[in-house]
């Protein structure tokens, strides 16, 4: 592959993530409103909202490390979305691998608790104490199915991975290979997503919305933005380990919207956990299921 | 005697107010009972009330001002789960210099009636957990609840009124929504205080 | 007069920090403040801030009419607001010795318990929304203004009525309005399974609400708490029943009560009542028709009426608890005093701060609103 | 300053001037698009027409279709909804809460009492006319206003943010000294809130003829500066503190 | 003379220099300059390089010769004392020595144990091991003792610790020679895999316990945190970034050289289902969650940072033991790894108790305004010891992860990733505590740390960075570890890792990442609107006015909503176990310290030393 086209490569694959995690977004706001028994936000009103927070007239950073937290929010997913392949695009996917993409996207996490932080608001702070301890809690679920899914494929590398998957059809794929890690990868990547009953750290009753508390104009379109991309790179991740990855786009798209449609129809009618009900539940269960997932793959 | 309310309630609840000197009681519906006393003898009352009859809840305490005797009513209103009546407890304090007991450590809820009464009346209460203000932290006018702070005056005199808009009134009836004001639309065109001085 | 201080200073060492619930704060109802020191996410201690809502109703009453003052007193709380209506004409018709016609106090009846459905179906809303369900509150508010409509056709007002008048109420019922009623209370009836599915049997929720803000009945009783809350404590009383106006005696209705203590069974007393309130909707729809008579009793040409010098003490109860006026007269044509004693007085202050000292900041927006306080009540 | 009627009235820039180049008209007109089409009103209930945003809000009307949702704290929200009466307590919250909002923003009165002070007209505790102390953009009269009135009211603020006419909050900037007047006339004369209007207008060239003016200079007077703490090494402009710690 | 004779030399020569003048302003320049000339000569030592002196003792030859695997460590210490002295040299020494404390005996005893730690690292045998080991023991307990009071009740809590692994040490050497005649390096490699398996196991428990002492493993760890955060500021960074892993310099030579890890898979405890490789990795893996968890519910900086020394430890280990070409590759490469963004880390929690006179997280929030650099340097720090991209920490964690992919070990791989998240929990506490938040008023005055300590703490960074960017540098010499232990080498590029079940490729990773960090910034800066600095009072508080007089920071009990799960394991098991281990030791440390104060402590130990010796000897 030569350089320019591994280059458009990189700078193509964010877009297409942005543009797919503003539909999910939509369809998210379209499930809830479907539920709540109301019509919804009409089709570009993520864009919309995106749009008008980065035109603020005024803004207020509370210091220069408030501004790079979302700069490394939005970066980070932005270097994440090259090491996901999709359909006819690898990216750095190949000198990556799911292991580094998995603490890739820890970055943006980190860039925002940085920027949190200097925002000097306890709510923000309570929030991000949070929202580190739900990582806490879904990530160890998670890197046990990154281990049985990288022992059954032989490989750590995505590629590969899809190329495993593909081989053979549906019959080949890692869900219908691994159902019991497919299961517990579907809880962990809910509770990645944050939502109901796992949104202990947004919580507007509780901490007025935690890590947002202080973001208004581009600062919290930056969160907007990160957002698009969290529901894509949630999604495509268990597509790309468990659904065969992308063959070709339509099919690419319809699993990605298929599967993060499940946790948002189920998030609008809990309520939020307490901290550590979400580290009992999301400890139990998938830990559970992801511990016998692996036994059996090494079995 | 423990009143009970199979007895004859009126007849038993009177046998018991006679222990207070000095109280005129008198039924006023078959669930209401008001009684005058004098203020010293309120606290024994209500200990009465509460220990003997089982007056557990404080339903309120209101105050009446009454500057024509230079005098505040309070009323305490006393309600038995048990026998189902309310008593109203009448007592008249002089405006001057405006203290009375606390029956905080008989009933809880009466820090907050007292504290109420102390921000609107300015009357205070010996022995209440908090004086400080509540409702009008950021007031320092008179206490508003006496008789003689004259509320419309004082807004004449701290507030501006809007001016007549007589756009407005179209703009509803024809849109039947908002009125889109401008700055132009909301100068101010009459002189301010400040004004006249230059 | 400065807010506050903005010159440096130096803190003492300390593990504990401040948070401020409110006034801009959805985990507060209405314009209230509760400021809390915590540590961790322990409250160590809690202090309400009221006065952001306070309009001076007591003064402003003792400067208008006895009649002008029954479009003020519904103001002062907006989501239950005829059980202020209604007390307050009773203290008026008490003082001047008026009886109020059968039909009108039948009508009475009708709006009351219309109007405690609403202020529950828009409690609920609010308690799971602060758990983070919002759902319940979509629905709630959305079946809340269904009976708004009624009112509307009623009254003319959607939120604030001004129907019942010393003497009785203003207007009798429009032609086949009892049906709308009645359909309007099936609607509801049958949405209450989805409100069970959705809230009441919510594993999570539930684990959210149970233990959260208990309240003993000592403590429930040392602290004055009335109402709903008062029965989730296990003590059977309900002012309708055991202190009457209005023709609750005749009416047949249970008092629902729970033992817990605490959120969730407070919810439950209100999800009840709320069954109960159709229940007795029921029976005034279909006694209605039967009642004739006048609809107001004659009283005095209301721009110059004296009313005798006096005092009474009149309390109904509210969707939030004992709701009692305290109005004096020296028989003038306004009132000499009022005194507003709103329940929630009791739980939005002194309750409040005392169950949330303790609690955990998850907790608190949802002991607030389990507790139903209604900060209006509390300002005046 | 003694003839009021004097005061020049600014009439502020549009951004649709026909002059300049096409493409950045073109950006213009989008960005007021996208503001029209995307309003966070803020989660304050100031007084009782807050009772009915939620059913404005909720499944009967609807306003997240219109773009209108429900946010929580300042920083996030485009409209201050100031529902109904404002007491003195909480006008001085609204105005900090304003002040700390991002522009453009916008206010709208709703309710009666926010005209005129409504029913409350004698009250010693509420404000009675909003626009002396915030620039109102919207009233919507009505005691209080149904959700349809504020639809409606909220809907026409949006046709003049894409108008590019509703933009009080300019005014705010331009004519700080006399909002800033009226505060202090009724909050008293060391009244700050912690937001430097002032510079914010410097900073973001909003300043007008009125941004600086007796009233300012007042503030000036009682204020405790409130800069920003800068980023710095120090090692030069600080001095060295005698009791540095060992 | 060869070069490794130079080398220790001009070690000794910095030692006495340090006891003689270290107060003098020119020492640190000079011990600077000598310790790069030390670092390049080893740097370009040919290998294996033995000493051109030695003796015999009793008959047994002792001598010196440095070995990759040796280098390695050696190059690292060298960094470390050079970074520390650095850091001493400037204001941060003046004031030590103006607060009434002896510079000349803090640069004593780092230059002491940079010498005892290369004498160890260059031993040929197990008595130049001994002499080595001992040396560093007492040059450590030197160091410790600088920091005042409380560091020397924490120093002399190390001290039975410190004896008692010195016996052990001992007794293993007299067993390895009576089972073996020999206590030459090279020839004790040939004898003991073929001992039996009870023998092994009893040297395996007599060194182990020694090196397990040393290195703070699981359970014998409590005297390491109080003993390096008491210590003066450039002694903690020395102590915590390379002190310790003489432990598993130990562990290197003792259970890949001598035992080997095959003859440690064989020593079952139960047949075939537990042997003592597999208690070693599960050691291990404790290690690395425990600790961590503790430093979690730490208020102190130091603290803090001391357990996550102990807790990364286990990662070296783990990934020695493990002993596949990757994990030992990321064990041994986590060793420098470590020692870089841990020295920067602790120097800045010092430079930060250097202005603001605590370190105490509770009383501190907001510096970042006034300590810019020392916050990047800590950002950069915490970064690599959270095993985050882009830094180093990353490059060895994910070595040592792959590796227990490959080898098929799930649950210890699962204890790993938990200590890795502990670490980030715990870490974003100490820089939120420190320098995010809000400023506090008596901290408004503060000035950024001078540049004598800035130098040094940035070049630590940079360093990390750079290897983290292009770990191939280091991993050179990691590779010649591996080869001079016997290891499997791990093939490596620039970049990372080649291979065709999963590369890595840090120059590519790093690249985009920043690529996308520039993007966003050309969004933010360039997309969206002008923004203005606002004061801190500024700030959202539910629609009140924040004054000052309100404490507006969350700093203390950060995690509250996880120690509502896992409070009670602390309360509950662990903590019980650590108060018996506790009362244990200062069983023991008091009796050992009413034997001890009755002579002078070298003394005692050199009659001990002696006499076993010639119980050796006499046998």
């Amino acid at each position: 592959m030569n350089m320019i086209e591994l280059l458009t490569e990189l700078a193509v694959m964010p877009l297409i993530a942005f543009t797919i995690g503003l539909f999910m977004v939509l369809m998210m706001r379209k499930i809830a409103a479907k539920i709540q028994r109301r019509v919804g936000p009409p089709l570009l009103q993520p864009l919309y909202d995106i749009v008008k927070l980065y035109a603020k007239k005024t803004q207020n950073s509370h210091g220069l490390v408030h501004d790079i937290g979302i700069i490394m929010a939005v970066g980070g997913y932005i270097a994440a979305e090259t090491m996901l392949p999709v359909p006819g695009m690898n990216g750095i996917a190949a000198k990556s691998g799911l292991l580094a993409l998995a603490y890739v996207i820890m970055i943006p996490s980190l860039g925002l608790a940085l920027g949190v932080g200097q925002c000097a608001n306890p709510n923000g702070s309570i929030g991000i104490a949070r929202a580190l301890t739900a990582m806490l809690a879904y990530d160890v679920p998670f890197v046990i199915i990154i281990f049985g899914a990288s022992w059954f494929y032989g490989s750590n590398n995505l590629i590969d991975i899809v190329a495993h998957q593909q081989a053979g059809g549906i019959a080949t794929w890692g869900a219908a290979k691994m159902p019991v890690l497919a299961i517990a990868a579907l809880f962990s990547m809910y509770a990645m997503l944050g939502k109901q009953p796992f949104e202990i750290y947004v919580a507007p009753a509780e901490i007025a919305t935690g890590p947002m508390v202080e973001m208004g104009g581009k600062y919290l379109g930056g969160l907007f933005v990160m957002q698009c991309f969290q529901l894509f790179t949630a999604s495509a991740i268990y597509v790309t380990m468990f659904l065969g990855g992308g063959e070709n786009w339509p099919f690419f798209l319809v699993k990605l919207f298929a599967i993060i449609a499940i946790p948002m129809s189920m998030a609008f009618v809990f309520p939020r956990y307490r901290t550590e009900d979400v580290l009992a539940v999301v400890w139990r269960w998938p830990v559970l299921l992801g511990l016998a997932g692996v036994w059996l793959v090494m079995h | 005697m423990k009143l009970s309310p199979t007895s004859n309630l009126s007849a038993s609840l009177e046998f018991l107010l006679q222990e207070i000197s000095g109280l005129r009681s008198q039924w006023k519906s078959p669930r209401r009972l008001r009684v005058d006393l004098q203020a010293e003898t309120l606290p024994a009352l209500i200990e009465l009330l509460k220990g003997r009859a089982g007056f557990v809840h404080l339903s309120a305490i209101s105050c009446v001002d009454w500057p024509a005797q230079n005098e505040f009513e309070l009323v305490y209103h006393l309600w038995s789960y048990e026998v189902k009546v309310l008593v109203m407890a009448h007592i008249r304090i002089p405006r001057d210099p405006g203290i009375y007991l606390s029956i905080y450590d008989l009933y809880r809820p009466a820090a907050f009636f007292e504290r109420d009464i102390h921000e609107m009346f300015g009357l205070f209460f010996e022995g209440s957990p908090d004086m400080g203000k509540f409702i009008l932290t950021e007031w320092d006018g008179p206490p508003p609840m006496r008789k003689e702070f004259d509320g419309e005056a004082w807004v004449m005199n701290q507030f501006d009124w809007q001016d007549y808009q007589p756009g407005w009134l179209k703009d509803i009836e024809a849109k039947g929504g908002g009125i889109t004001t401008r700055p132009e639309d909301v100068r101010r065109d009459k002189p301010k205080p400040w004004d006249e001085q230059s | 007069m400065r807010p506050e201080n903005y010159q440096s200073v130096n803190h003492p060492p300390s593990n504990e920090f401040e948070l401020f619930f409110g006034p801009n704060h959805p985990g507060i109802e209405g314009n209230y403040a509760l400021k809390v020191r915590v540590n961790g996410d322990e409250v160590t201690s809690a202090r309400a801030d009221g006065g952001y809502l306070h309009r001076g109703f007591e003064k402003l009453m003792e400067g208008r009419l006895w009649i002008q003052n029954i479009a003020l007193v519904p103001r002062i709380c907006v989501p239950d607001p005829v059980p202020m209506e209604v007390c307050y004409s009773l203290a008026i018709e008490e003082l001047g010795g008026i009886e109020v016609p059968e039909r009108a106090q039948w009508i009475r009846v009708m709006q009351l318990e219309l109007s405690r459905i609403a202020a529950h179906l828009f409690t609920f809303g609010g308690h799971a929304a602060t758990t983070g369900m919002y759902t319940p509150m979509f629905w709630g508010i959305a079946d809340r203004d269904l009976i708004l409509d009624l009112f509307e056709e009623l009254s003319g007002g959607r939120v604030y009525h001004i129907f019942n008048i010393p003497g009785g109420v203003r207007r009798d019922l429009p032609p086949g309005y009892l049906d709308r009623v009645s359909k309007t209370l099936d609607y509801i009836e049958s949405r209450l399974p989805d409100y069970d599915n959705l809230l009441f049997t919510n594993k999570v929720f539930v684990h959210r609400a149970t233990g959260v803000g208990v309240l003993n009945q000592e403590q429930a009783l040392e602290w004055a708490v009335t109402g709903p809350n008062l029965r989730a404590t296990g003590l059977d009383f309900d002012v309708r029943r055991d202190d009457p106006y209005l023709v609750y005696d005749q009416i047949e209705f249970d008092v629902p009560v729970e033992q817990a203590g605490d959120a969730w069974a407070r919810a439950l007393v209100r999800r009840s009542e709320l069954k109960e309130s159709l229940r007795i909707l029921r029976q005034v729809v279909a006694k209605l028709p039967s009642v004739g008579g006048p609809i107001r009793a004659p009283i005095p040409n209301p721009l110059a009426w004296n009313l005798p010098a006096g005092d009474v003490y009149t309390r109904v109860e509210s969707s939030k608890g004992e709701l009692a006026y305290y109005v004096v007269s020296n028989g003038g044509d306004k009132p000499y005093r009022v005194h507003v004693r709103g329940p929630s007085a009791m739980h939005a202050v002194q309750v409040l701060e005392n169950l949330v000292t303790g609690a955990r900041i998850e907790d608190v927006a949802q002991i607030m609103f389990s507790l139903d306080a209604c900060p209006p009540e509390v300002d005046r | 300053m003694s003839t009021l009627k004097n005061i020049p009235v600014v009439s502020h820039e549009k951004p649709s001037g026909g002059t300049g180049n096409l493409l950045a008209n073109v950006f213009d007109e989008l960005m007021a698009f996208c503001r029209s089409r995307s309003l966070f009103m803020l989660h304050y209930c100031t007084g009782c027409g807050a009772i009915e945003l939620p059913p404005a809000m909720t499944s009967r009307f609807d306003m997240e279709r219109l773009g209108i949702q429900p946010m929580v704290t300042p920083r996030q929200a485009d409209i201050l909804l100031v529902t109904g009466y404002v007491s003195t307590k909480t006008l001085k919250r609204i105005i900090l809460t304003y002040e700390q909002m991002n522009s453009p923003k916008y206010v709208i009165g709703i309710c009666s009492c926010t005209v005129n002070g409504g029913m409350y007209w004698q009250s010693y505790a509420t404000a009675k006319k909003l626009n002396d102390y915030l620039p109102v953009d919207m009233y919507i009269a009505g005691c209080m206003p149904r959700p349809e009135a504020v639809i409606h009211g909220l809907r026409e603020l949006m046709e003049n943010i894409k108008k590019g006419e509703s933009d009080n909050w300019r005014d705010y900037y331009r004519r700080y000294d006399h909002y800033l007047g009226n505060q202090q006339r009724l909050f008293g004369e060391n009244w700050q809130t912690p937001t430097d209007i002032i510079g914010e207008a410097r900073h973001y060239d909003l300043m007008g003829p009125e941004t600086l003016g007796p009233h300012t200079a007042l503030l000036e007077q009682h204020q405790t500066p409130l800069k920003p703490f800068e980023m710095t090494l120090g090692l030069a402009d600080l001095p060295v503190r005698k009791d540095e710690p060992r | 003379m060869t070069s490794l004779d130079l080398l220790l030399i001009l070690s000794g020569l910095t030692t006495l220099a340090g006891f003689a003048f270290g107060n003098h302003r020119a020492y640190p320049w000079l011990a600077g300059i000598v310790l790069t000339a030390q670092i390049v000569i080893l740097a370009s030592m040919p290998l294996p390089m033995a000493a051109g002196f030695g003796f015999e003792m009793f008959g047994h030859p002792v001598g010196w010769q440095m070995d990759g695997f040796g280098r390695f460590f050696a190059l690292i210490t060298l960094g470390a004392a050079l970074a520390s002295v650095a850091y001493t040299g400037g204001e941060w020494g003046e004031r030590y020595a103006a607060g009434g404390k002896n510079l000349r005996w803090l640069h004593g005893a780092l230059a002491g144990n940079v010498l005892a730690m290369l004498l160890l690292l260059a031993s040929g045998d197990l008595i130049a091991f001994f002499i080595g080991w001992e040396l560093t023991s007492w040059a450590g307990f030197l160091l410790m003792a600088q920091g005042g009071e409380r560091a020397l009740r924490a120093a002399m809590r190390y001290v039975p610790y410190a004896m008692a692994g010195a016996m052990a040490v001992l007794g293993g050497l007299v067993l390895s020679l009576t089972w073996t005649g020999t206590l030459d390096l090279s020839q004790l490699v040939m004898l003991v895999p073929g001992l039996a398996n009870w023998k092994l196991a009893l040297l395996l428990a007599l060194f182990g316990t020694g090196f397990a002492i040393k290195m703070g493993l699981l359970p014998v760890h409590l005297w390491q945190t109080p003993a390096y955060a008491e210590a003066p500021g450039a002694a903690t960074a020395f102590l915590g970034a390379i002190s310790s892993r003489m432990g598993l310099f130990g562990f290197g030579l003792l259970l890949v050289k001598l035992i080997t890890l095959t003859r440690l898979a064989d020593l079952s405890f139960i047949d075939g289902l537990f042997s003592a490789r597999d208690l070693i990795e599960w050691v291990a893996a404790l290690t690395i969650v425990l600790p961590t968890f503790t430093a979690l519910k730490q208020n102190d900086a130091r603290y803090l940072l001391a357990w996550h020394g102990i807790g990364q430890s286990g990662y070296m280990l783990l990934g020695l033991v493990i002993g596949d070409a990757t994990g030992s590759a990321g064990g041994l490469l986590h060793v420098f790894n470590h020692a870089t963004y841990q020295a920067a880390l602790v120097l800045s929690v010092f430079a930060v108790m250097h202005r603001t006179g605590t370190a105490d997280l509770n009383s501190m929030g907001g510096l970042v305004t006034r300590m810019p650099l020392t916050f990047l340097v800590m950002l950069l720090g915490i970064i690599g010891l959270a095993g985050l991209p882009p830094m180093n920490g990353f490059v060895s964690k994910w070595l040592i992860y792959r590796s227990l992919m490959i080898e098929g070990r799930p649950l210890l791989f699962l204890m790993t990733v938990l200590g890795t998240l502990g670490t980030i929990l715990s870490v974003y506490k100490l820089i939120h505590n420190t320098f995010l938040g809000q400023l506090r008023a008596e901290h408004e005055q503060i000035r950024e740390a001078p540049w004598s300590m800035l130098v040094p703490m940035l070049a630590l960074v940079a360093l990390a960075f750079v290897t983290g960017v292009a770990p191939g540098l280091a991993l050179n010499y990691v590779n010649e570890a591996q080869a001079a232990l016997g290891l499997p080498v791990m093939a490596h590029t620039l970049g990372g890792v080649e291979s065709p079940r999963g590369s890595l490729d840090m120059l590519w990773i790093v690249g985009v990442l920043f690529a996308g960090f520039g993007i966003g910034a050309l969004l933010f800066y360039g997309a969206g609107g002008r923004s203005k600095r606002i004061h801190q009072l500024d700030n959202y508080a539910g629609g009140h006015f924040l004054s000052a007089d309100v404490r507006y920071q969350y700093s203390d009990h950060f995690y509250a909503g996880l120690m509502h799960r896992i409070g009670p394991l602390y309360r509950g098991s662990f903590t019980q176990m650590e108060a018996a281990l506790a009362s244990a030791n200062d069983l023991l440390a008091s009796l050992m310290q009413a034997w001890y104060r009755q002579a002078v402590p070298a003394l005692t130990l050199l009659i001990a030393t002696v006499l076993g010796l010639a119980w050796m000897i006499w046998r």
